[in-house]
């Protein structure tokens, strides 16, 4: 099967690959790239896992064809620290306990800090309805959004 | 064991809630989980599944799958062990059909290849003729004398004659005399209930990565909640030797039981010892719905005879569960949980466990216990409601405590039911007012919990830091926990202690994490593994001092005389000793290999507001409160996320989670786009309260908390409906079509 | 599978039409890629549209009616104020197809060439009047929304036609619109009913109205009777009562994994005057 | 002798009883005692069982003990989620 040449950025890194036109996104990052942060928990766009910002705009990884990553900028999970400095929002969700297994965790990280760009102070419903994309099984989603909520005051006051 | 220098106050770390140690990975994308483990030149596998309820296989041709470029190996049934019996017969039958297909999903072949997707398309290419067979899949119909055979002789002895072949175990038990106590009964109420199955759900597909050579030698990287389990069960379904094959855990994305299971894990190895090279396994979320445990569904009759005052004078239940194609459905659990949160005079229950079409079912979370919750609870509101009784008042008026003789037997010792019916009825939410349309609901939930065993290392390093080794993956936090246990017990900063889940070839054997048993079993051993490595650093300064070992006691971190007649050092830090220790006898590791059997039991108390559409039966969950006993809550914020992540498990359950069959069996909902966990929009914020009633077999008192969270909230939720709509539903999930229907109904009288 | 990039409408529709076996076109890709990964169809031939110049953009006409790119996504939809000024139903049907991140990649014209019964854009498509260009190897046409789908998975679009352009009308005064759809939870799922009503008002009469139900039949149905009720009427309780009536009349649902025949009708009928609700109010406070 | 309480499930194969009188000093003492007199009771055993002494329950270990005046119950064996 005729493989296609693909070149893309990745967390700001230009990247070339070769892939299988059926392959998506997710499948380049994880088996192509070696950046396994991003998860797959359905392939089918129902859970979150591998969401990604695609020239900034929020999507499932699962749901974009790797051909189509050409030209374009890709964010993922392990773009959003800088260095060794995490991101408000990932040591917010180590503190708060935003997290239990950890698998929906980059995902639920990616749209978040996506949220936060677009609407720097959204109420509670705005974050959960911004969030339910993002099955999380473990915790409920209580400490996801107060970790969200507090995260964005602190980044507010900041600022 | 004896538990002497037991502890329940003066914590300096325990009862603190630091970040756990995985944090970072868990935030950065680092942690690596089932799927993200590769090997060089690694193959990719993908499994054949039967698309029949029920059939015969008459022949499976791979040849077309085995010409396709790519594809290096395909295996069947043939290509395990034979001879199995009992529990590795089923696993091994679940994890590779035989001459039969059993359910819509039942694997039948897998083959490898050097990409996925040739394994996906060659998986496409395995012929299989089946020859369909008659199936069921409903409790009640697959008990009926006209059901189709699952498998003849599947039944233990414990089933009484003239039952179907498909109801393969029984149980019975309670004491008093039910007849009795219902004629003493001021009213009796008897109603039957029904749940569907629902599945764990966790996020992460399953996903294992195998090697094993000629040479019968294997290494395995999975998501599992027990990876020794992991290591007996596939060396047994292979033919290997245990030691031989060494297993690891990846980080685990969610388990809740349904990872105490082995599915996929066999079938690497088979292709990889086939192929001869790393084969790697990842199932696609529908693989999961259709072919990993979903819970047991089921059908209950429930009977209970109540005074005037509240008491209740007897009490009976009928528990049927189908559990899927093999034996194993937990009908003995639900049973004996039923009726454990009261004090009862006259009790019995009786279970069958029941075969049918469909997947093995695997614990999950509290395992039979939330449906027996479901249907009893509803029943003591009900009589609540009719008898114009406070439903927590009556709760405490029968509730078990110390002493009571549990409804399955025993005695109780301390146990904290009172307790958080008392904090829930002193809580603000227990008589906040309602709006209209908006009801409450309140009930009890139970569950034993679980010891096991269990097998650490507590490694000290040259510095004085420390490295402990646990057996149990880690599913929410644990890492955490043992630090804070360990660093409480040596007396060093958590910081210093780094928690690693070890593989199976570094500690002995340990019980997967189930049974809400990782704080306590694990928990118990890290602090035995850390008292032993604290008799060896007095014994090293005992040494240098000069005086006896007994002489020497240890105080924040450091080893001092234990009193003025023991002579006059100043405190030897535990990095002085550690420094020496090459030098003064050797490397210091405590350990800890036992089966703690003191598992305290666990009771909580839930309240729920609920608010529901009276046009389109829509329920929303507007309040909910969680209190529940821990007995020693060591890491309080994680004990909240067990308390919340088991109530918004139960939410789903008890308003849209449901395995959907067709006329034809199969499985009509193998997606989350249809299989409809609860979203973060559908959720209020959960309130949790921590109750302490500190467990006498646990050396500070801690209580397994995972599993009785999901207890209470079925009937919870069904009895804040009753109240707000009127109408009760005594079949899951209550659906908006069934609540419709119901207030239908009560408008037609 | 074949994978290509045509540079206008006219090569994609060559393409799609000298293809062998099965084509799809790739513009948002919400529901191609599903069916790709669940086995339900694996195409041979995927033509990606969203590279054709100006698929992507949402122009106002100086008449006040709308084009919109065939590759416009959800979210770029509800981030236009003025869109959603003129067409709230619209934009809110839209919306509610799927999550944020599916949002970020999902396309009317992907929901409506789906084929699906249930699809959320569809009936505030209907309701609203909307039209959209067809391309084929034999030039253009342009067809009414409710004239496309033809069954559940099928459209009337030919071998190598594909849609190039959707054309809201103009808003015009004191009009307004609403969909709403009922589902289990609260996001995530497929719609089991839904409701869609634009009407225009004099004073506080209704003058024209169009009530478009989803999931209730084979296609989204544009129901006549369900307009009548309430054209000439100012929403009272007799022409709601007969609006939920009609509806309930007009609807042929199936019982399936989402929903009942029994619960579908009577939903329908309760969907159908909450919308209409929301539309009269919009229309009441639209002015000009 | 140590009285053990059967759950009731397990009256048909132990001749009718619900409690067995058995010398024993530990659980496994109590079980082997158990299918010595009972030999009906193997299967069930065998399929697993817990023993609960005063309250406590016993899920796995065989050592441990068991006096005269223990309340001793045989549970069918926990496991959890």
């Amino acid at each position: 099967m005729s493989k296609i040449h693909v070149t893309t950025t990745v967390n700001g890194d230009e990247v070339e690959f070769l892939c299988d036109p059926r392959e998506t996104v997710l499948d380049v990052l994880r088996d192509r790239l070696g950046m396994t942060g991003t998860k797959e928990g359905c392939g089918t766009g129902d859970c979150g896992a591998c969401s990604i910002t695609l020239d900034g705009r929020l999507v499932c990884s699962c749901l974009v064809l790797g051909v189509e990553a050409e030209g374009r900028e890709i964010a993922t999970v392990e773009g959003i620290a800088t260095g060794e400095d995490l991101h408000p929002l990932q040591q917010k969700f180590i503190e708060y306990a935003a997290l239990q297994c950890g698998i929906c965790t980059p995902g639920i990280l990616v749209a978040t800090k996506a949220l936060l760009e677009k609407n720097p102070d959204p109420t509670e419903t705005e974050v959960r309805y911004w969030l339910a994309g993002n099955l999380c099984r473990c915790t409920g989603y209580d400490k996801i959004i107060r970790a969200v909520m507090d995260t964005a005051a602190d980044m507010r006051e900041a600022s | 064991m004896a538990l002497d220098n037991t502890k329940s106050t003066g914590f300096t770390h325990v009862g603190t809630t630091p970040d756990r140690p995985d944090g970072v990975d868990k935030v950065t994308g680092r942690a690596r989980f089932g799927a993200d483990i590769t090997a060089p030149g690694m193959l990719h596998a993908a499994i054949v599944r039967s698309p029949h309820a029920h059939a015969r296989i008459k022949r499976i041709d791979t040849s077309k799958a085995e010409a396709l470029a790519g594809v290096k190996g395909v295996v069947t049934r043939a290509d395990f062990a034979t001879g199995l019996t009992g529990e590795n017969w089923n696993i091994l039958e679940n994890v590779m059909a035989g001459d039969t297909a059993l359910y819509d999903g039942h694997a039948v072949a897998a083959v490898a290849a050097t990409s996925s997707l040739i394994a996906r398309d060659a998986a496409k290419l395995v012929v299989v003729e089946y020859e369909p067979l008659p199936h069921v899949t409903d409790v009640d119909k697959a008990m009926a004398a006209d059901a189709p055979v699952i498998r003849e002789g599947a039944a233990d002895t414990s089933v009484p004659k003239g039952l179907h072949p498909n109801v393969v175990r029984y149980h019975e038990s309670g004491h008093g005399d039910v007849e009795a106590g219902f004629a003493e009964a001021d009213l009796v109420v008897e109603d039957h209930f029904k749940t569907e199955a629902t599945h764990q759900g966790y996020i992460e597909p399953h996903a294992c990565l195998g090697t094993l050579g000629g040479d019968g030698k294997g290494e395995l990287w999975c998501c599992t909640q027990g990876h020794w389990n992991v290591q007996k069960i596939c060396a047994a379904l292979l033919g290997l030797e245990t030691a031989n094959l060494r297993v690891t855990a990846s980080e685990i994305g969610g388990g809740f039981g349904g990872k105490t299971a082995v599915f996929i894990e066999p079938v690497a190895l088979a292709l990889a010892r086939k192929t001869n090279k790393p084969v790697k396994l990842v199932m696609p979320r529908a693989d999961v719905f259709k072919a990993t445990g979903p819970t047991a569904s089921t059908s209950m009759d429930i009977k209970i005879g109540m005074k005037k005052d509240g008491t209740i004078t007897a009490a009976q239940g009928t528990f049927r569960l189908q559990g899927g194609a093999f034996p194993g459905a937990p009908c003995e659990f639900t049973a004996m949980c039923a009726f454990a949160p009261y004090a009862l005079k006259n009790v019995r229950q009786v279970g069958y466990d029941v075969m049918s079409n469909r997947p093995k079912q695997a614990a999950y979370r509290a395992p039979g216990s939330p449906m027996a919750a479901f249907a009893v609870e509803s029943v003591i509101d009900e009589l609540c409601n009719r008898l114009d009784l406070d439903p927590i008042e009556t709760r405490l008026k029968n509730a078990s405590k110390k002493g009571t003789k549990a409804s399955f037997g025993p005695t109780f010792d301390r146990i904290g039911l009172v307790e958080t019916l008392e904090a829930a009825k002193a809580h603000p939410h227990y008589c906040a007012p309602l709006k209209p349309g908006q009801g409450r609901g309140i009930s009890c939930g139970f569950w034993f919990n679980h010891g096991g065993e269990t097998a650490v290392s507590l490694a000290l390093s040259e510095d004085g830091t420390a490295q402990l080794a646990v057996g149990t993956p880690d599913i929410g936090g644990s890492r955490a926990s043992m630090a804070l246990m360990a660093a409480e017990e040596l007396g060093i900063p958590y910081e210093n202690i780094r928690v690693t889940i070890a593989d199976t070839a570094t500690l002995g054997y340990n019980e997967v994490s189930h049974g809400s048993r990782v704080t306590y079993a694990s928990g118990l051993a890290t602090i035995q593994a850390a008292r032993d490595a604290v008799k060896k650093l007095c014994g090293r300064a005992a040494a240098k001092w000069g005086i006896p070992e007994d002489a020497v006691k240890w105080e924040n971190g450091c080893a001092v005389p234990s009193g003025p007649n023991a002579g006059d050092f100043d405190p030897l830090p535990i990095a002085e000793i550690t420094k020496r220790m090459g030098a003064t006898g050797g490397p210091i590791v405590g350990h800890f290999e036992a089966t703690p059997e003191g598992a305290g039991v666990s009771f909580a108390t839930h309240i729920v507001d609920a608010e529901v559409d009276p046009e389109t039966g829509k329920t929303s969950v507007v309040r909910y409160t969680v209190v529940q006993d821990a007995g020693k809550a060591i890491h309080p914020t994680y004990v909240e996320g067990q308390f919340q992540g088991g109530a918004a498990q139960g939410i789903g359950w008890a308003l849209n989670e449901e395995y959907i069959y067709g006329e034809d069996g199969r499985l009509q909902n193998a997606l989350f786009l249809d299989y409809r966990i609860p979203v973060a929009s559908d959720l209020p914020m959960i309130d949790t309260v921590i109750v302490e009633v500190p467990n006498p077999g646990h050396p500070y008192g801690v209580r397994g908390v995972g599993e009785t969270s999901i207890c209470p909230p079925l009937a919870a939720i069904a009895n804040a409906v009753s109240a707000a709509a009127g109408v009760r539903l005594r079949q899951l999930p209550m659906s908006p079509p069934r609540i419709l229907e119901a207030l239908e109904q009560q408008r037609n009288g | 599978m074949q994978y290509h990039t045509p540079a206008s409408f006219e090569d994609a529709a060559a393409i799609a039409a000298q293809a062998d076996g099965v084509t799809r076109f790739l513009a948002g890709g919400t529901d191609v890629l599903v069916q790709l990964r669940a086995d339900i169809v694996t195409p041979d031939t995927l033509i990606d549209i969203k590279g054709i110049t100006g698929t992507r953009d949402i122009a106002r006409n100086p008449d006040g009616s709308w084009q919109i790119g065939i590759a416009v996504s959800g979210a770029e939809m509800t981030e236009h104020p003025a869109l959603g000024r003129d067409w709230p139903g619209v934009v809110e049907a839209t919306d509610l197809i799927g999550s944020t991140q599916v949002q970020g990649r999902c396309t009317m014209v992907g929901n409506l060439c789906n084929g699906s019964p249930a699809a959320d854009a569809v009936p505030a498509m209907v309701a609203a009047g909307i039209t959209v260009t067809v391309t084929g190897p034999d030039g253009t046409r342009d067809v009414a929304v409710e004239d496309i789908p033809t069954g559940p998975g099928k459209t009337s679009l030919a071998k190598g036609e594909l849609i190039s352009a959707v054309h809201i009308p103009a808003r015009g005064d004191h009009g307004g619109d609403a969909y709403l759809r009922f589902i289990p939870r609260t996001e995530m799922d497929i719609a089991v009913v839904g409701a869609a009503v634009n009407l225009r008002l004099e004073g506080d009469t209704i003058t024209e109205a169009r009530v478009s139900l989803g999931a209730v039949a084979p296609t989204v149905l544009l129901v006549q009777e369900a307009a009548d009720a309430i054209i000439g009427t100012t929403l009272d309780d007799a022409a709601l009562a007969a609006l939920a009536q009609a509806a309930r009349d007009a609807c042929k649902p199936i019982d399936d994994k989402r929903g009942t025949i029994k619960f579908r009708t009577h939903v329908v009928g309760v969907l159908a005057q909450r919308a209409a609700k929301i539309a009269y109010e919009r229309a009441q406070k639209a002015g000009k | 002798m140590v009285e053990v309480n059967l759950w009731s499930g397990l009256r048909a194969l132990a001749d009718g009883k619900d409690k067995v009188e058995i010398e024993a000093t530990t659980v496994g003492e109590v079980l082997s005692g158990l299918v010595k007199a009972h030999p009906g009771l193997q299967d069930a055993i065998d399929a697993g069982v817990s023993v609960a002494v005063d309250g406590r329950v016993i899920a796995s270990s065989l050592t441990e003990p068991v006096a005269p005046d223990s309340e001793v119950f045989l549970m069918q064996r926990l496991k959890g989620g």
